[in-house]
């Protein structure tokens, strides 16, 4: 009874104060799109870094003089590694034409015709072993295998891509964290600022003998659905723009539903802290 | 049952009362008067505890300025009707929710509310402005609505800060009416008031301020 | 100088002015009187411009209310000075500074300003009051304030709406004696009220509103 | 005289709504300082990316039996096209050491102690012709010199930067775009807030008979003035990070006068235009 009154008048405050309400709805759909846009660009971006760049080739080239059967108990022995998650043979042909691809096509002319290249297999890390020292221990463990001559891998192309993913990682970190305080600080004084265009209302309740949980609960409330219409407006906005990035720009692009539980809960605790506090300030006694 | 122990109170600057006393008697009728700026306000204020005195002790039925806690203010006030000077009205809502928010304060029930609240708008004569907003109506109106609101909840006081300011002679007289009405079932009454035609036509005790004082209680008579 | 011609004016579903005549002429003093609620303020809104007639016309120096543009509106409130019923005080500026807007505002030296604020504020007797906020005001002391504002500027023409309504008999006969004063320089007055005793004392060519419209103009010996 | 009344009084407004004006200067201040925070990131990652990857480089493999005197000539002919910003003779040691480095330090073992390279020129392009169609025109023009193999240059390398940096540069301006333009709408709404709580003043100052200018002035001179404080303190806040995440970070990292500029210009405009247009609300006549 005593508390379904106290919702009504949560709810009516939308009508008294239908400016402030729509100002502090808009800051906080704004604010979390943004954030969410912005999460959701590094996610995404991140993701497909990692899937491009994140998994580890070697070469292991094997003695030329290697027969087919011997070959493939090779390849089972490395399979069979932790850090293995594929291996493949390579001819000395698809070398020659893997180097092609990358020098150009005239790789042929330059080495004047002769193929140069031992037969090798490509091995592929699982994504856990993306790191420096983990390459190095597999590398070590399939050179110590028989009938392999060599193991080649990009080290100092593991260290550049690890530097670049770590520094736009940070970079990103600081912006969203940026970002997110802002908001919040945005949010918080909006919340602030529509509570003091009321406060001669407060000051007429107080008078009147209204407790302080009465005149805080309604307010309290009003500020909870703020946020709460404000984050599902947001998520609206955020599911729009990522269906555009995605017919346009980034077409793998997809928001795990966790983006609007986040949004959501975000929303209805700023909006529920930031009207609590704030009314505490026109409630002395 | 409202006790005034040698209070003294300054705003601002100003002293406003210096060494008050007084005492007001169960279903007691009293005159407030006093010229602009004497401190007629403030001695109200003090009852209701909006303000506290710097010296002195105020006693509200069991409440004593010096020892109430603030949580407790708010179950102080809904004993005590307020009729505001500046009338005090929600901007934010119309006359019956302006009304009905006394009692939705301390938690009546939906019923309750809209009986007592429809009974005292007729009283005051606003049955048929019931869902105007107060900015809309005139200045007599709002302040019998202020009347209307401090009535509602039936306090064992009334505190009344120039209720017929605005108000006609006749409809002056019919909220008097009304009043002394109200003070027969048992509510004290102390109001403060600037118009001395009325307490002629309705003699009650009557206190001067002036000075910072009560410097006397005077024979409606006397009243210039 | 000032002429309404047949207004009618209609406030959300009420008709609160029917047919409405009236002229005063420069140099006047009229009272208004009516019950609360029967169209004082409306009146004087219409006369200030606040509000404009759905049929009639309302004809104020040069100003016709029916061919004003918007922007000439200021210009004439300028020459028209208001005691507002709910005063209207600047909440975000203390005494002085709420005299001297109506002044600033028709681009007026600041030393005219200043000796022209003091000089009202000691005429309503606030003189040491000029540097408060108005909210820490009695409420006499507000309609004072009020009263020194729409004096500041020297009008044509004082539109007082119930000026004496927060003042006790004393000051009230004070400001009326002031109102007198200034009506005998050329200022033309009209004051709406519920002080019938005060119109007794002062008495002047008195208005009645009743049921939206004039029913008479009264001697005031008849009033009640 | 009366502009300089006006002047106080916008100056005056300061102290008679001091949350409100608060609150807007902080608004600004966020807003801005995030604008200028991911415009000066991503002009200097943009700007080092450029560095690293914008210029391209080709292989010109030249006749093996070439003398000394004649790779110069030929050298100074490369050098003179228009597309050119240096060139260096690469001896078929270094090509071998280069080939090392990329593909592990055990190429030699594979390659079993031959070196197949023949001796070439590095031509690095002027920045301008990083385009595909601009390194091909170069390509042509080199190899149709005399004693002139081959020219090899990394086509899909070049692609793939190009298309990185392409998508990175719409996402971090779409990013952008959006933040500059919820930014705004942000320090409108709490502008048109504070001037909805006064809105008991404006509309007593009509009543005594301010005209629109006497009104509006204050209020937009006020505006413009928070607009200001915002933006120095935002440019503040700017430049103190940027020392920040210089120290720990981005050590290049330096932002360009016209940051501040372009910082205050725009809080300035914000400032002024939210007020003028919010006041005009609460003025009918
Ligand atoms: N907060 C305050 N700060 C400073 N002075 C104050 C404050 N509140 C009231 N005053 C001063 O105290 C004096 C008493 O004020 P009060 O409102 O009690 O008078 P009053 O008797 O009710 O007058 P009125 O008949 O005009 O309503 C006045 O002179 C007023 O200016
Ligand atoms: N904006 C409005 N909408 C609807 N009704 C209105 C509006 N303004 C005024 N009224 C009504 O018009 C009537 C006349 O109001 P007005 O303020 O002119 O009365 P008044 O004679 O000044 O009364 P008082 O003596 O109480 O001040 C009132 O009944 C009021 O409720
Ligand atoms: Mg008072
Ligand atoms: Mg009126």
């Amino acid at each position: 009874m005593r508390l379904l009154f106290l919702l009504k008048e949560g709810i009516a405050g939308f009508k008294r104060a239908r400016l402030a309400a729509t100002i502090s709805i808009a800051t906080i759909t704004l604010s979390l799109s943004l954030i969410g846009m912005f999460a959701l660009l590094v996610h995404h971006l991140s993701a497909q870094f990692q899937q491009t760049y994140g998994r580890i080739q070697l070469e292991v080239f094997i003695d030329p003089a290697i027969d087919s059967a011997q070959r493939q108990a090779l390849e089972g022995r490395i399979q069979q590694l932790a850090a293995v998650e594929a291996v493949q043979y390579v001819s000395p042909e698809m070398t020659l034409q893997r180097f092609q691809q990358d020098f150009g096509d005239d790789l042929l002319t330059v080495l004047e015709g002769e193929n140069p290249f031992p037969p090798s297999l490509q091995v592929i890390l699982k994504k856990e072993y993306a790191e420096l020292e983990k390459v190095e221990a597999a590398v070590e463990a399939i050179r110590a295998l028989p009938q392999v001559d060599e193991v080649i891998f990009q080290e100092k192309f593991i260290r550049l891509i690890n530097r670049y993913f770590f520094i736009g990682l940070i970079v990103a970190t600081t912006i969203g964290a940026t970002i997110f305080f802002i908001s919040t600080m945005l949010i918080f004084n909006t919340i602030r600022l529509t509570i003091h265009s009321r406060k001669t209302v407060i000051e007429i309740m107080r008078l009147v003998g209204a407790t302080h949980f009465f005149i805080k609960a309604p307010f309290v409330i009003e500020g909870l659905l703020q946020g709460l219409i404000g984050s599902l407006l947001a998520s609206g906005a955020l599911w729009l723009m990522s269906d555009l990035l995605r017919a346009f720009f980034l077409p793998g692009l997809t928001i795990p539903w966790m983006y609007f539980l986040f949004l959501c809960g975000t929303g209805i605790l700023l909006g529920l802290l930031g009207s609590y506090f704030s009314i505490g300030k026109y409630l002395k006694f | 049952m409202i006790e005034l122990f040698n209070i003294s109170i300054q705003l601002g600057k100003r002293q406003v009362l210096e060494q008050v006393s007084l005492k007001i008697n169960k279903g007691e009728f009293v005159y407030l008067i006093g010229q602009t700026g004497s401190g007629k306000t403030t001695l109200l204020r003090l009852i209701y505890m909006d303000v506290f005195p710097d010296r002195g002790n105020v006693i509200v039925d069991s409440y004593s300025s010096s020892t109430i806690l603030p949580r407790h203010v708010p179950f102080l006030r809904r004993k005590v009707g307020v009729i505001f000077q500046d009338f005090k009205l929600l901007p934010d809502r119309n006359v019956y929710d302006n009304i009905a928010f006394a009692l939705q304060v301390i938690g009546a029930p939906q019923r309750t509310i809209k009986s007592r609240v429809l009974s005292v708008l007729t009283r005051v004569g606003l049955h048929h402005k019931r869902y105007q907003m107060p900015q809309r109506l005139s200045g007599g109106e709002q302040q019998r609505v202020a009347i209307a609101r401090a009535l509602v909840n039936k306090p064992f006081i009334l505190l009344a800060d120039e209720p017929t300011g605005n108000l006609d002679p006749q409809v002056a007289r019919d909220i008097l009416h009304l009043l002394e009405n109200i003070n027969r079932s048992g509510t004290a009454i102390l109001m403060a008031t600037h118009n001395y035609d009325l307490i002629r036509q309705y003699p009650h005790r009557t206190l001067v301020l002036e000075n910072g004082n009560f410097s006397r209680e005077i024979n409606p008579e006397e009243l210039a």
